[in-house]
Formats: C-alpha cells, sequence, structure tokens
C-alpha cells in the first residue's frame, strides 16, 4: 500500500499510457459489436498487422535513432499512414471474407465466433510463417529483413529517445507517455466527432439502433458495417502505433493477449459505446498498475478479469452502459 | 431380416479376412536385430520439442543445431546416412506421451534429442524411460529431472542448480551489487533459476517481482525496480520477455546492471532491445563461441543468422548419438555408449555423470558489447 | 444407450432408412458391434485412419477426452444457450484436484479423488456462474473466458500448487491384468496379428494408452446416458426454452435462472471428469496443459460439429481432436490449415456439420403420439 | 439454415377445433375463489419510465369466471398493465393482489406458478421446438422433475412425463392443432401459432389467462372462431383478461370492459355501456375511427 501511494504518479502515468492503447484497440470491439451484435474475435491481428507496418515502413525508410525533429515526425507521420490503411484493409477483408458470407446465409451468431477465430488463427499464422511464405516465392532472400525468424520479436527501430519532460513525485514523464496519451484521447475525440457529426457516423448510429428502420430510411447496411470495420482497422492501427512508440516491439502472436484486454475495456465501458471504450480501457490500465502495486506484478491479468467480474455485477451493462445509438455528441 | 443379413455380411468378411490373414510375432527371439552384427542403414535419431506453435523458436534453434550434426555425419557416411524423425509436441505436456510413445514404436529410431523443455520431459521420460531409449536434452535446465531415477536421461547443458550460484556470485563478487533486484517470468525455468538466484543473494535483495511469459507491458515492475534505488537486477525468464524489459528499464532511467541467464543468449535478444541491451550480462554453462568457430560458421551459411541459444548444445547431442550410429550403436547398446562419451564437443567437455548431468560444466560469463555477445571469462 | 440411434449416421439415406427399420433386437446387435468396433479401434491399426507421427492410442485418448469435454460444453453452449470461452478453466480443476488430492498434498486414491474433484469443479461451476449468469450472453463470454485466465494464472503463481512446475507422480487408475490383446500390422499391406505389440487388458501402465483409451470410451458412454436421460425430461425442455427466449420460458414458469446454473454446473463437472481423467493418464500436469487456447479448441468442437445435437458435438471433438494429429505433416502449417477449415466450414456448413436433428425428434415425438392416442378412451 | 418457414401457411388447413375436450384447470390445491369473487384486484397502480408515466393509479378488479376486457388506444398503457400483472414491471406505487395475497415482488416465474399466464402480443413461442413441446414447457410450470429423477427415470419423473403428456395432447386438441403437435412451432401457420400461444399459457393451469391482443392480424371469419374459443375457454373454468384492439369482438366477447386511455382508466363497465360512455368514444374518435365503430 505505502509502495502505491509513493508510486501513485509513476503508476498512473504508464497506466494511461498502456490503458489509451486497450481503448483504441477496445473502439474496433465496439464499434462491430455496437453495429452488428458480433465479437469480432480477428480484431486483434487488425492490430499485429498494423503493428508490423509501422515496423517495416521505418525499416524502409531508414529511421535511426537520434534524427532531426523534422525527421521523426516524418517518421511518426509515416508509421501512422502505414498502420492504419494496412490495419484498415486487413479489417475490411476480414469483414469480406469471414463476416459477409455468413450474414448473407443468415448463420447463427456462435457460427460467426467460429469463423472469426478461424481468421484469427489464419492471419496470425500467415504472420508467423511469413518467412517460410515467402520462399515459395522465391522472395525471402530479397525480403530478408523482413521476414527474418518469424515466430521471433521483431523490434522497431527507435527513433524516438525517451527523455524527461517533466517530473511528478519523483517520477520523469517522458515525451512518449505524452504522446502516447495526448494523441490517444486526441484520436478518440476526432472519433467520436466523426460518429455524432458525419453522415457516415450517423448512418452507423442508425443501424446500431435499428437496422431494419436504417434500412427503410435508404442506409446502405453493407457500406455501414465496411466503413465500421474500416473505422475500428484504423483506430487499431493508430494503437499500434502508439503501442509500438511505447512497448518497442511486436510478434505474430502480440495481438492475442491485448485483444482480450482491449475486449475486457470495451466490455468494461459498456460494449457498442464509444465512450465507454475510452473509460474502459483506461480504468483497466490503471488497475492493472495499481493492482501490481498492490497485490504483485504477477496477478496483474487477475485483477484484471476480477475487476470486470465485479463490475458487471454492479452494472451488468459495463460502467457507461451500452448503446451506439445513443452515444451523443 | 432379409436387411439384417445384407447388413451382417460385410461383418462377417471382415472377420473372416482377418482369421486368413495370419499371425507374426510371438515367438521369444525378439525381431528387432543385435548388436555388433552387419551394420544397420537408414536408422534414426529423433528431435523432440515445440517445432510448431507459440513456443517453436527454441525448438528450431535446436532443431537446426541437429541438422547440421546431421549434414555432417551424412557427408562422411554417404552411403548409410541417418535420417532425422521430428516428434513436434509443440512444447505441451499433453501431446508428448503419445509422441513418446510414437518414437518407441518407430524401431529405426535409435535416441533422441530432446525434449527441449522441462514440463514436457516430465511427461515424455517416464516412457523413454521404461523403453530404454536414450534421450539427451539439450535444453531442458530444470535440477529436479535428473532426480527421478531415470537411467536414459542424459543433460547437454548445466542445470539451474549450477548457473544460479555462479549468477549470484557474479553479482557480488564482479558487479559488486549491494542492492540487486531480482525478477523471474513464473515458468519453471525462469522462477527456479531465480529462487536459487534469491537464495544465494540472501538479504541484500531489495526486491522481488514476478512477471509473466509474452507480457509485454512491464510498467509496474519497472516502478518497482527504479523505486527500490536497486544497483543491479537479475531476470530469470527467456529473451524476449527480457529484451522488453530491459529497454522499458533504460527508458525509465534505471543505470544499474542487468544480469540475466542462458534462456537470453540469443542475437534476438540484442536485436529487440538494441541500445538497452548493452552492458547486460548474461551467464551460460557454455563454452565461448570462439572455442569452435567452425561451428559458428557452418550455421551461418546454413541457416544466414547467427546460431541462437541451444543450436549448440543440439549440435552436440546429436553429434553424441550419431557417433553412437557410426560406431554401430543400437538403442539397446546406445545407453552405454553415452554414459561412457567423452570427447570434446562444440559447447563443451562432453561427458556425463553418474545423474546424466554435464560433468564438468563450467558457467561462463558473457558481456553485450557493441551489439556482440563477448566473453568475459569463467566464473569461478 | 437409446436404440433409437444408428452407428452409421453419415451414410445414404437408404441405408439410414434400412437400419432405423430394423427390428430393435438387431439394432441392439449393430449397435453392440459398433462399439466392439470403437474399443478395437486402436488395436486394429487401420491404416489411413491410424496416425502415423503420434501414437495411435495415445491419440485417441485425447481424442476421447475432447468429446467428453465436448459433450460437457454442449450442455452449456448447445443446451442452455450460454457463450462459455473458459471452459478450460474447470477441465484445469478437475485435473489439479486429483493431483492434490492424490499426490501434491495427500496421496488418496485415483478412484477416491475423482468424485471430489466432480465436486470441486461443479461448486466452483456454481460459484463462478451464480453471479455471472445474471449478465447478458456476450458479457457472460468475457467473463468465463477471464475465469480460464484466472485459473491458469493462479495455477502457475500458486507455490501451494507447486507452480509452473506441475505436479507429478499422480496415481493411474486401478487396473486387473486379465489377458494380452494383440494387434494388427499393416506394414505389409494386409493385416497380419501381431503378437510383439499387445496390450494388456487392463492394465494402466506408463507406456501403453489404450487401456486409457477404453477407459474414456466407457466414461463417454456414461455421460452420454446421463445426457439423454436428462436432456429428454422437464430439464433439458427447461434448457431449450430459456435458450429460445429467455423472458418468454421465465413467464411460462421456468426459473431460468435455476435452470441456467443447473446447465453450467452440470457442464463444469463434466468438465472437471474429463480433467481428472486426463491427469489419471498423464501423471503428471502443469499449468501448460490447460492453456486458453484450449476453451477456444473447445468451443470449436461443440459449434463446429453442431451445437445442441450431441452427436454432432461429438464429429466435431474428433475433427478438433484427431484432424490436427491425423495431419502432423502439414506441421508448421498446422494451426494455418486449422484455422482455415474452422472458416470454411462456418461458411458452408454454418449450422456445424450435424445440425441439431429436428426430424429425428419429430419421429420421435410421433411414437409418443401414437401411445398417448392409444391410451385415450375416447380418442 | 433455418427450415422453409413458408410450408404451411398458404395453404392453411381449416383444423377443428375440438372445444369439447376436458381441460378444466387442475386442482394443485392451491387457495381458491368461489365464482363471481375478486380473483385479482389492481389497486391504485402508478408506474413511471424516468419522468413519463406510463400507469397512473389505475384500479381495477377481475373475477373468477368472466371475461374481462381491457381497452384502450395506442400507447394506453394495455400491455403495460399485463406487464405489471405479470412481473415485468415492478409498480413505482400501488399494487397487485391476487387470490387475496399480494403478488409483491415476485419472480416472473413465481407469479406463473400462482396461477397468472399470459401471450404475447408478438408471437413469442420457442421457435426450436415443436408445437407439443412448446406446451410441454408450460405443463412443466407445475412439475419438480429435477436432474437426478430424470437420470434414474424415478417414478416421479415417468408420472408427471405420462401425465404431462397427455394434457398437453388434450391442450392441442382443444385448439385444433393436435395434427401439427410434432411440427416446430416457428413452421407453423400464423394462425396456429397465436392459438399455440394460448394453448401454452393454458398449459400453465393458470386461474388468470392474460390474452395480450390475440386477434391481431386475424380475418374476420378467423375472429369470430377466436371469440368462440375463447368463450369455450371461459366455460371450461377459466378467467380471461383480454386486451384487443377490434372493438366488435371485446364487444362480442366479454362479460366486462375496463378503458384505459393515457395510462389512466377512464371507464368501466358491462359493454353496452361503454359503447355509449362519450369519454370512451372521444379517446377513440381522435386516435382510431375504425376499431371504434
Amino acid at each position: 500500500m505505502q509502495f502505491l501511494i509513493d508510486n501513485f504518479a509513476a503508476l498512473t502515468v504508464t497506466g494511461l499510457a498502456i490503458g489509451a492503447v486497450y481503448s483504441l484497440i477496445a473502439l474496433g470491439y465496439t464499434f462491430v459489436y455496437g453495429v452488428l451484435r458480433l465479437i469480432n474475435f480477428a480484431h486483434s491481428e487488425v492490430f499485429m498487422y498494423g503493428s508490423f507496418a509501422a515496423v517495416w515502413v521505418v525499416m524502409v525508410i531508414g529511421g535511426h535513432p537520434g534524427g532531426s525533429i523534422g525527421q521523426v515526425i516524418f517518421w511518426v507521420a509515416l508509421m501512422f499512414v502505414a498502420a492504419m490503411a494496412m490495419s484498415g484493409l486487413v479489417a475490411v477483408l476480414i469483414e469480406r471474407v469471414a463476416y459477409r458470407p455468413l450474414r448473407k446465409r443468415n448463420a447463427p451468431p456462435l457460427i460467426a465466433l467460429i469463423s472469426a477465430i478461424g481468421a484469427s488463427f489464419v492471419l496470425s499464422e500467415t504472420m508467423g510463417l511469413r518467412e517460410k511464405i515467402a520462399g515459395w516465392f522465391g522472395l525471402d532472400d530479397t525480403l530478408r529483413p523482413y521476414v527474418n525468424n518469424s515466430r521471433n520479436n521483431v523490434p522497431l527501430p527507435s527513433i524516438i529517445k525517451p527523455q524527461g519532460v517533466f517530473s511528478i513525485q519523483g517520477y520523469e514523464v517522458t515525451n512518449v507517455d505524452i504522446f502516447v496519451i495526448v494523441g490517444a484521447i486526441a484520436m478518440m475525440i476526432m472519433l467520436d466527432q466523426f460518429v455524432s457529426r458525419s453522415r457516415l457516423g450517423r448512418g452507423i448510429r442508425a443501424v446500431a439502433m435499428d437496422p431494419e428502420a436504417a434500412a427503410l430510411m435508404g442506409v446502405n447496411r453493407d457500406r455501414v458495417i465496411r466503413v465500421t470495420f474500416l473505422v475500428g482497422g484504423v483506430m487499431a492501427g493508430a494503437a499500434a502505433v502508439f503501442y509500438l512508440l511505447k512497448i518497442g516491439s511486436t510478434r505474430y502472436d502480440v495481438g492475442f493477449i491485448l485483444g482480450v484486454k482491449a475486449f475486457t475495456a470495451a466490455v468494461l465501458g459498456g460494449i457498442g459505446n464509444l465512450r465507454g471504450a475510452l473509460l474502459g480501457g483506461i480504468v483497466l490500465g490503471l488497475a492493472e498498475n495499481y493492482g501490481s502495486a498492490l497485490v504483485g506484478t504477477e496477478w496483474k491479468d487477475v485483477v484484471a478479469f476480477v475487476l470486470l467480474v465485479v463490475i458487471l455485477l454492479f452494472r451488468p451493462t459495463g460502467l457507461l452502459g451500452e448503446s451506439l445509438g445513443k452515444a451523443r455528441a | 431380416m432379409r436387411s439384417t443379413l445384407k447388413l451382417a455380411v460385410p461383418f462377417a468378411v471382415a472377420a473372416l479376412a482377418l482369421g486368413a490373414c495370419g499371425t507374426k510375432g510371438g515367438d521369444t527371439t525378439p525381431a528387432a536385430g543385435g548388436s555388433g552384427g552387419a551394420k544397420v542403414c537408414d536408422q534414426k535419431i529423433g528431435m523432440f520439442g515445440a517445432l510448431t506453435g507459440p513456443n517453436a523458436n527454441l525448438g528450431i534453434y535446436i532443431q537446426n543445431g541437429v541438422n547440421l550434426a546431421l549434414d555432417d555425419y551424412n557427408a562422411k557416411h554417404a552411403d548409410c546416412k541417418v535420417a532425422l524423425a521430428n516428434y513436434d509436441s509443440q512444447g505441451d505436456p499433453t501431446q508428448a506421451p503419445a509422441l513418446a510413445k510414437s518414437a518407441i514404436d518407430d524401431k529405426k529410431v535409435v535416441g533422441i534429442v530432446g525434449p527441449a523443455f522441462s514440463g514436457e520431459s516430465k511427461a515424455a521420460y517416464p516412457l523413454f524411460n521404461e523403453a530404454s531409449m536414450v534421450a539427451i536434452t539439450p535444453s531442458a535446465t530444470n535440477p529436479a529431472l535428473a532426480d527421478n531415477g531415470w537411467k536414459v536421461f542424459f543433460r547437454a547443458l548445466g542445470n539451474d542448480a549450477t548457473q544460479g550460484p555462479a549468477a549470484a556470485k557474479y553479482i557480488k563478487d564482479t558487479v559488486k551489487s549491494t542492492k540487486p533486484f531480482v525478477i523471474d517470468d513464473a515458468s519453471e525455468y525462469g522462477k527456479g533459476l531465480a529462487d536459487i538466484v534469491r537464495k544465494d543473494l540472501g538479504t541484500s535483495v531489495v526486491g522481488n517481482d514476478t512477471v509473466q511469459v509474452k507480457q509485454t507491458d512491464f510498467s509496474a515492475t519497472v516502478t518497482k525496480v527504479t523505486a527500490s534505488g536497486a544497483d543491479a537486477v537479475f531476470y530469470g525468464g527467456y529473451s524476449p520477455e527480457a529484451a522488453l524489459l530491459i529497454k522499458q528499464l533504460r527508458d525509465a532511467g534505471f543505470k544499474g546492471t542487468f544480469v540475466v541467464a542462458d534462456g537470453v543468449k540469443d542475437q534476438s535478444y540484442i536485436d529487440n532491445a538494441k541500445a538497452a541491451a548493452e552492458g547486460t550480462i548474461i551467464t551460460c554453462p557454455c563454452v565461448p563461441p570462439d572455442v569452435a568457430p567452425e561451428f559458428q560458421k557452418a550455421y551461418k551459411a546454413k541457416f544466414k543468422e547467427d546460431p541462437n541459444t541451444y543450436s549448440g548444445e543440439g549440435y552436440d547431442a546429436a553429434t553424441i548419438l550419431l557417433d553412437g550410429i557410426g560406431e554401430g550403436k543400437d538403442r539397446a547398446s546406445m545407453l552405454d555408449y553415452v554414459k561412457n562419451f567423452d570427447k570434446k564437443g562444440v559447447t563443451k567437455q562432453l561427458k556425463f555423470d553418474a545423474k546424466g548431468e554435464s560433468a564438468d560444466v563450467k558457467v561462463f560469463a558473457y558481456k553485450v558489447e557493441d551489439g556482440k555477445i563477448v566473453s568475459v571469462g569463467e566464473i569461478k | 444407450m437409446s436404440t433409437s440411434t444408428t452407428p452409421t449416421r453419415t451414410s445414404r439415406p437408404d441405408f439410414k432408412g434400412r437400419v432405423s427399420g430394423l427390428p430393435t433386437s438387431a439394432k441392439i446387435v449393430l449397435w453392440a458391434l459398433f462399439a466392439v468396433f470403437l474399443f478395437a479401434l486402436p488395436l486394429l491399426n487401420i491404416p489411413f485412419i491410424t496416425t502415423a507421427d503420434s501414437d495411435f492410442g495415445g491419440v485417441l485418448f485425447t481424442v476421447s477426452t475432447y468429446v467428453l469435454v465436448a459433450l460437457g460444453l454442449n450442455i452449456v453452449v448447445g443446451y442452455a444457450g450460454l457463450l462459455d470461452l473458459g471452459y478450460v478453466g474447470f477441465y484445469a480443476i478437475g485435473a489439479y484436484v486429483v493431483g492434490v488430492l492424490s499426490s501434491q498434498h495427500a496421496s488418496l486414491p485415483w478412484l477416491v479423488a475423482v468424485p471430489v474433484a466432480i465436486g470441486v469443479a461443479m461448486i466452483s461451476g456454481v460459484i463462478l456462474g451464480a453471479p455471472t449468469l445474471r449478465v447478458r450472453g456476450d458479457y457472460l463470454a468475457i467473463v468465463t473466458l477471464g475465469f480460464g485466465e484466472i485459473v491458469r494464472l493462479s495455477l502457475i503463481n500458486s507455490q501451494w500448487l507447486n507452480g509452473a512446475q506441475g505436479i507429478s507422480n499422480i496415481p493411474r487408475p486401478p487396473g486387473v491384468t486379465l489377458f494380452e490383446l494383440p494387434s494388427l500390422d499393416w506394414s505389409s499391406g494386409a493385416p497380419v496379428v501381431d503378437l510383439d505389440n499387445t496390450t494388456t487388458f487392463i492394465k494402466f501402465g506408463i507406456g501403453d494408452f489404450i487401456p486409457y483409451y477404453w477407459l474414456a470410451l466407457v466414461v463417454i458412454g456414461l455421460v452420454l446416458l446421463f445426457d439423454i436421460l436428462v436432456k429428454n425430461s422437464r430439464v433439458g425442455r427447461a434448457w431449450e426454452a430459456t435458450r429460445e427466449d429467455e423472458d418468454a420460458a421465465e413467464l411460462m414458469g421456468v426459473p431460468t435462472f435455476r435452470f441456467k446454473l443447473l446447465a453450467f454446473s452440470l457442464g463444469a463437472a463434466i468438465g472437471g471428469l474429463s480433467g481428472a481423467l486426463f491427469a489419471g493418464k498423464a501423471g503428471f500436469i502443469s499449468p501448460d496443459n490447460f492453456i486458453l487456447l484450449l476453451s477456444i479448441l473447445f468451443l470449436a468442437a461443440v459449434v463446429v460439429g453442431g451445437a445442441g445435437n450431441r452427436w454432432g458435438v461429438i464429429v466435431g471433438a474428433i475433427v478438433v481432436g484427431y484432424f490436427p494429429e491425423r495431419f502432423r505433416e502439414f506441421a508448421e502449417f498446422r494451426v494455418l490449415v486449422f484455422g482455415l477449415a474452422l472458416m470454411l466450414l462456418a461458411i458452408f456448413r454454418p449450422q456445424g456439420i450435424l445440425p441439431p436433428r429436428r426430424a429425428r425428434r419429430v419421429r420421435r415425438a410421433d411414437e409418443r403420439e401414437e401411445h398417448i392416442e392409444e391410451g385415450l378412451p375416447d380418442a | 439454415m433455418p427450415e422453409p418457414t413458408m410450408k404451411q401457411s398458404e395453404a392453411e388447413t381449416d383444423s377443428v377445433i375440438h372445444t369439447e375436450v376436458d381441460i378444466t384447470p387442475l386442482d394443485l390445491g392451491g387457495s381458491t375463489v368461489p365464482e363471481g369473487e375478486k380473483l385479482l384486484e389492481v389497486d391504485d397502480v402508478t408506474l413511471r419510465f424516468g419522468g413519463v408515466v406510463a400507469l397512473d393509479g389505475v384500479s381495477f378488479d377481475i373475477r373468477k369466471g368472466e371475461i374481462l376486457g381491457l381497452i384502450g388506444p395506442n400507447g394506453a398503457g394495455k400491455t403495460t398493465c399485463f406487464n405489471v400483472m405479470t412481473g415485468v414491471y415492478q409498480p413505482t406505487s400501488g399494487g397487485i393482489r391476487f387470490l387475496g395475497a399480494a403478488l409483491g415482488r415476485r419472480k416472473k416465474f413465481a407469479i406463473t406458478k400462482l396461477g397468472i399466464a399470459r401471450t404475447f402480443q408478438n408471437i413469442r413461442l420457442f421457435a426450436n421446438m415443436t408445437a407439443l413441446e412448446n406446451v410441454m414447457v408450460g405443463v412443466d410450470a407445475h412439475h419438480s422433475t429435477g436432474v437426478i429423477s430424470a437420470m434414474f427415470r424415478l417414478p416421479k419423473h415417468r408420472h408427471e412425463e405420462n401425465t404431462g403428456y397427455r394434457r398437453a395432447f388434450d391442450l392441442l386438441r382443444f385448439m385444433g392443432l393436435e395434427d401439427k403437435a410434432n411440427e416446430l412451432s416457428r413452421n407453423l401457420a400464423y394462425g396456429d401459432q397465436r392459438r399455440l400461444e394460448i394453448a401454452r399459457a393454458l398449459a400453465t393451469n393458470p386461474s388468470l389467462l392474460c390474452l395480450d391482443e390475440p386477434a391481431a392480424g386475424f380475418n374476420p371469419a378467423e375472429k369470430l372462431r377466436l371469440m368462440e374459443l375463447i368463450r369455450s375457454i371461459r366455460d371450461q373454468g377459466y378467467t380471461v383478461l383480454l386486451i384487443e384492439h377490434d372493438m366488435r369482438l371485446v364487444m362480442g366477447v366479454t362479460d366486462r370492459i375496463v378503458v384505459l386511455e393515457f395510462g389512466r382508466k377512464i371507464a368501466e363497465g358491462a359493454p353496452a355501456e361503454i359503447r355509449d360512455n362519450p369519454a370512451v368514444i372521444a379517446a377513440y374518435l381522435g386516435v382510431d375511427e375504425e376499431d371504434a365503430s
């Protein structure tokens, strides 16, 4: 307990940073759930592909430590573009291949989960076997730096050196911490505005509220669903960049645990609710850190899940309740 | 009733067919050939470990070493090659027993390199033991494995009980740490090792923490370390987590020495931790690679990367078995051959004591300097 | 076992029709033959079916644990419609109770530890279910997923349970050595009785998994019987009504919560039983045996086969448990291929391989109706 | 894939209703109310959702053996009133007494066991169960077979199954559904589904049967038959509460009528009185002329 009080600032800042990443991934779950009432189990792989795109783009352009401010901004911007494009693409692909055929056949929801699990396996294994797969096309030597040690961690070339900006309670809050927290929250606000202001956003809300009525009103459901996956994917791509800046490497199976955490965050905040995802992610990130400080790091994940159960007991629809439809600006 | 007959016919036919086809075996002399006779070809050695799945890294490093040894052998014995039989357990103790049984049932398999992990070892060794199949593990370091009385158990590397005290000694005497912090990854290997280090360091340990394999965010642990004012951190675990941990420690301003063990001794640790890896001390019960530069070179030529964790041990374990095959040993006579083996390998002098442990294990300290793992001498 | 079910359900309809038209005595004979075939399967070593890279007896045991687990999970997912992503938790609890009672902290015989394991798993099902079954279905999915992880992490981090090292030297089921059974050898192309490769009936030893498979078959038979009897009663109807429309069921007098909890705890008990069986065979258990992926595979078994149909679920369990072992030559592409198969199956066979057999149910009901009409005085 | 659902709806057979089949309520030994006495009392019930008042001080009685109509324009609070009576909502104030005892905070299934059963405005059958099984679920409300007696096929299980199936089959015959006993309920024609809902509700052996717009979507001929059916249900000894939009149906079949508007009771009395009540006419004229005719 004393430890928690003494290091409250450090635990809070780092918890916020990882929580912000959870939030951004959680958005994808929440979005798809809100519109399709479906747990997009493969969303974790969307994140993973984004993280690889970000790493590779830095490798391609030769990002290195100690670049000038302008260079660093350029590199990070490229990372965002690459990761968001890749994640968005993969998300739309998942929708197209794994979900739309089922929707057309009116399959029961459970089977969609199986399809999603299948898609998840396929995506992560493809990444984990990229050396072999590149080898089929004779590309493994050309792509050597990108396919080496397919099953291993792949580091992001370090482009930002963390530097203390200011300190609270003896903890140096670094530039990376600030960038991750502020950036992620800014993304969420932008998304919130998009959903409440834009025509597409209204379409999403309409489908979430009442698919049939929305169809009657001329909303193209398939298009809305595609946009939903795309937006969720793009956010996961952004999350991947923030994650890389904070953690520093990725792996073909990195999505699984993060996905479980992010899904927990989505449910914690109230699945289907955008602001719930934000709040859920941050609460989860903080709870993990405080919990680790109180009962030991080895119980970190246990703390997260116990918190979830406790909150669901008292607020059965999550902290902020569900419904994408009702999310107001 | 007629339909009943129709159905019954196939069964009857099947029964007749079985009855007519005869029997084999059942007499007193075993079918498999005895030792010393004509040279038996197309024999196999087994590679038992995770080759696919989430823990495949280590298994593949070992398999690479084994393959290299096989290449060497087959180049010299082109007329009578030895094949590799893979038993891919995925590191899963659930799958291990059936695979072990399958290896035992394949009469051509003379010996096994593996199992790679301690968990699957516990599941598979009882079967190997009952079938008198030699299994040389190149990587399972749990000391208790040798205490089960398995006569076929051999370990091609030092166990945690030799490495742990050496690591503690290094932290005390060479790093001269007064405030060490000990972290483990709750795995059988990492925790076992860290507990030995904790015991040996005694009261000077300023803090302990346990993380989990596959964890990526270590912020709570980092806070604990920095808050404790530790001047050295010992981490018991594998390289993926070690790389992330030291990176996050350095990012948070940790200035002390990072000490790890053989589970981290591979290039991917340096690739991932980059600058943060500099100065890391790695203990390892393995002879420095400059002892066997040819192995280093051959490995790099074949697999386009440097030898990784336990590749050398895999090579050595396979070499022992292959040498035995070269001398005409079969499964039954292999046990004595391995027991009395005494040759220089790429990692150490290959010789086993009565319990099957590597005799004469020396623990060396290595240091990461300019992105390379260099030896800084034996820990005595 | 129910005599109204035929062993050869995937065959041509005319065959099926012929079988179902058989007199009861003939059906019993067919069933018995089928049972004998199942028991003899690991000894027959039929080419193509027999796994080449992994011991067939061991694989069959693994498959039968999948079947057992899938039957339990089917009660939860298929009958009561509760999405459980943490079923491996109960499996682990069953195995660990046996480990603790027979090796780690006491030395009870396996047979004594098993009922305790079933009981503890069942109670943990009630403890988990009582607070969480009130939340909506999708939430239940994540809560149960969390439960599975909590169990695994607790196993790793608890010194009392020996952490990651696991529990060794778990005693085996009691056996009697009666006689030796030879197996078949097909290496020459035709079956030859191989007297070298024998299995002792019934000795639960280290190097021979076939007796464990037999034991598992017997347990599966018992659980199936239990399943059929309970499903075909007020309890089964209440589960189904709850799954179809929970509010309507409640308004028709079904205490839905109680029945959901019952399904959950019965499922947990069967999961615990499977775990206990596994521990008795393995002799050594560690947290690595109970990874989260297993929960997902269990669920896949249920849904792939056809949730709600016990025969379908058995087929699903065989697919999920057997195919990865049979097609080991895909080696590292195994998981990839499995994922592809799941997707294709979902798209082309969305109700599962064997969807719940409404037709069969209708026929059974017809028989019942005749029975009732005969009994009616004024009909 | 759902099996084809249109199998029968096009060629709807004129099933014969066997109203002579004996489906009188079983005597389960609960408290009984003499004919004509108060069976259920709605006492000053108010229900608020946030700021909206759905029911405002509604009071009326249902007497044993009668058919009471509950009518009102759309949104008057009829179904809400139903939901309060069956435990779906808890009243904000006021209360409901049934068989002389307050319902209080009883669970929905407990209220059903007590003797109130209902149908749904939008049909809510158990779609993937057969007609007979649907009714069996209702019959099971008074059964107590658990896992143990089912597992060992104890006498209790056997007795309950035998008598239960017999009663369920009687109910289906009463409704003219005996030929469809083994159809999945989702494959039944619309009218059959409506009648199956009533059969399922009757199966719970209710002292009070609440029908929520049972004639919705029926043509005049079907409505006529439904009126007969409701009367014969009453004649078998049930008390019926009927929510209906169609005034003619309500006037023709009920003994008394309660009229709600905007959550308030505006009239109560015999059909003839209600027909001439100016408040009722005003309420209906303002909203739905056709139905008021």
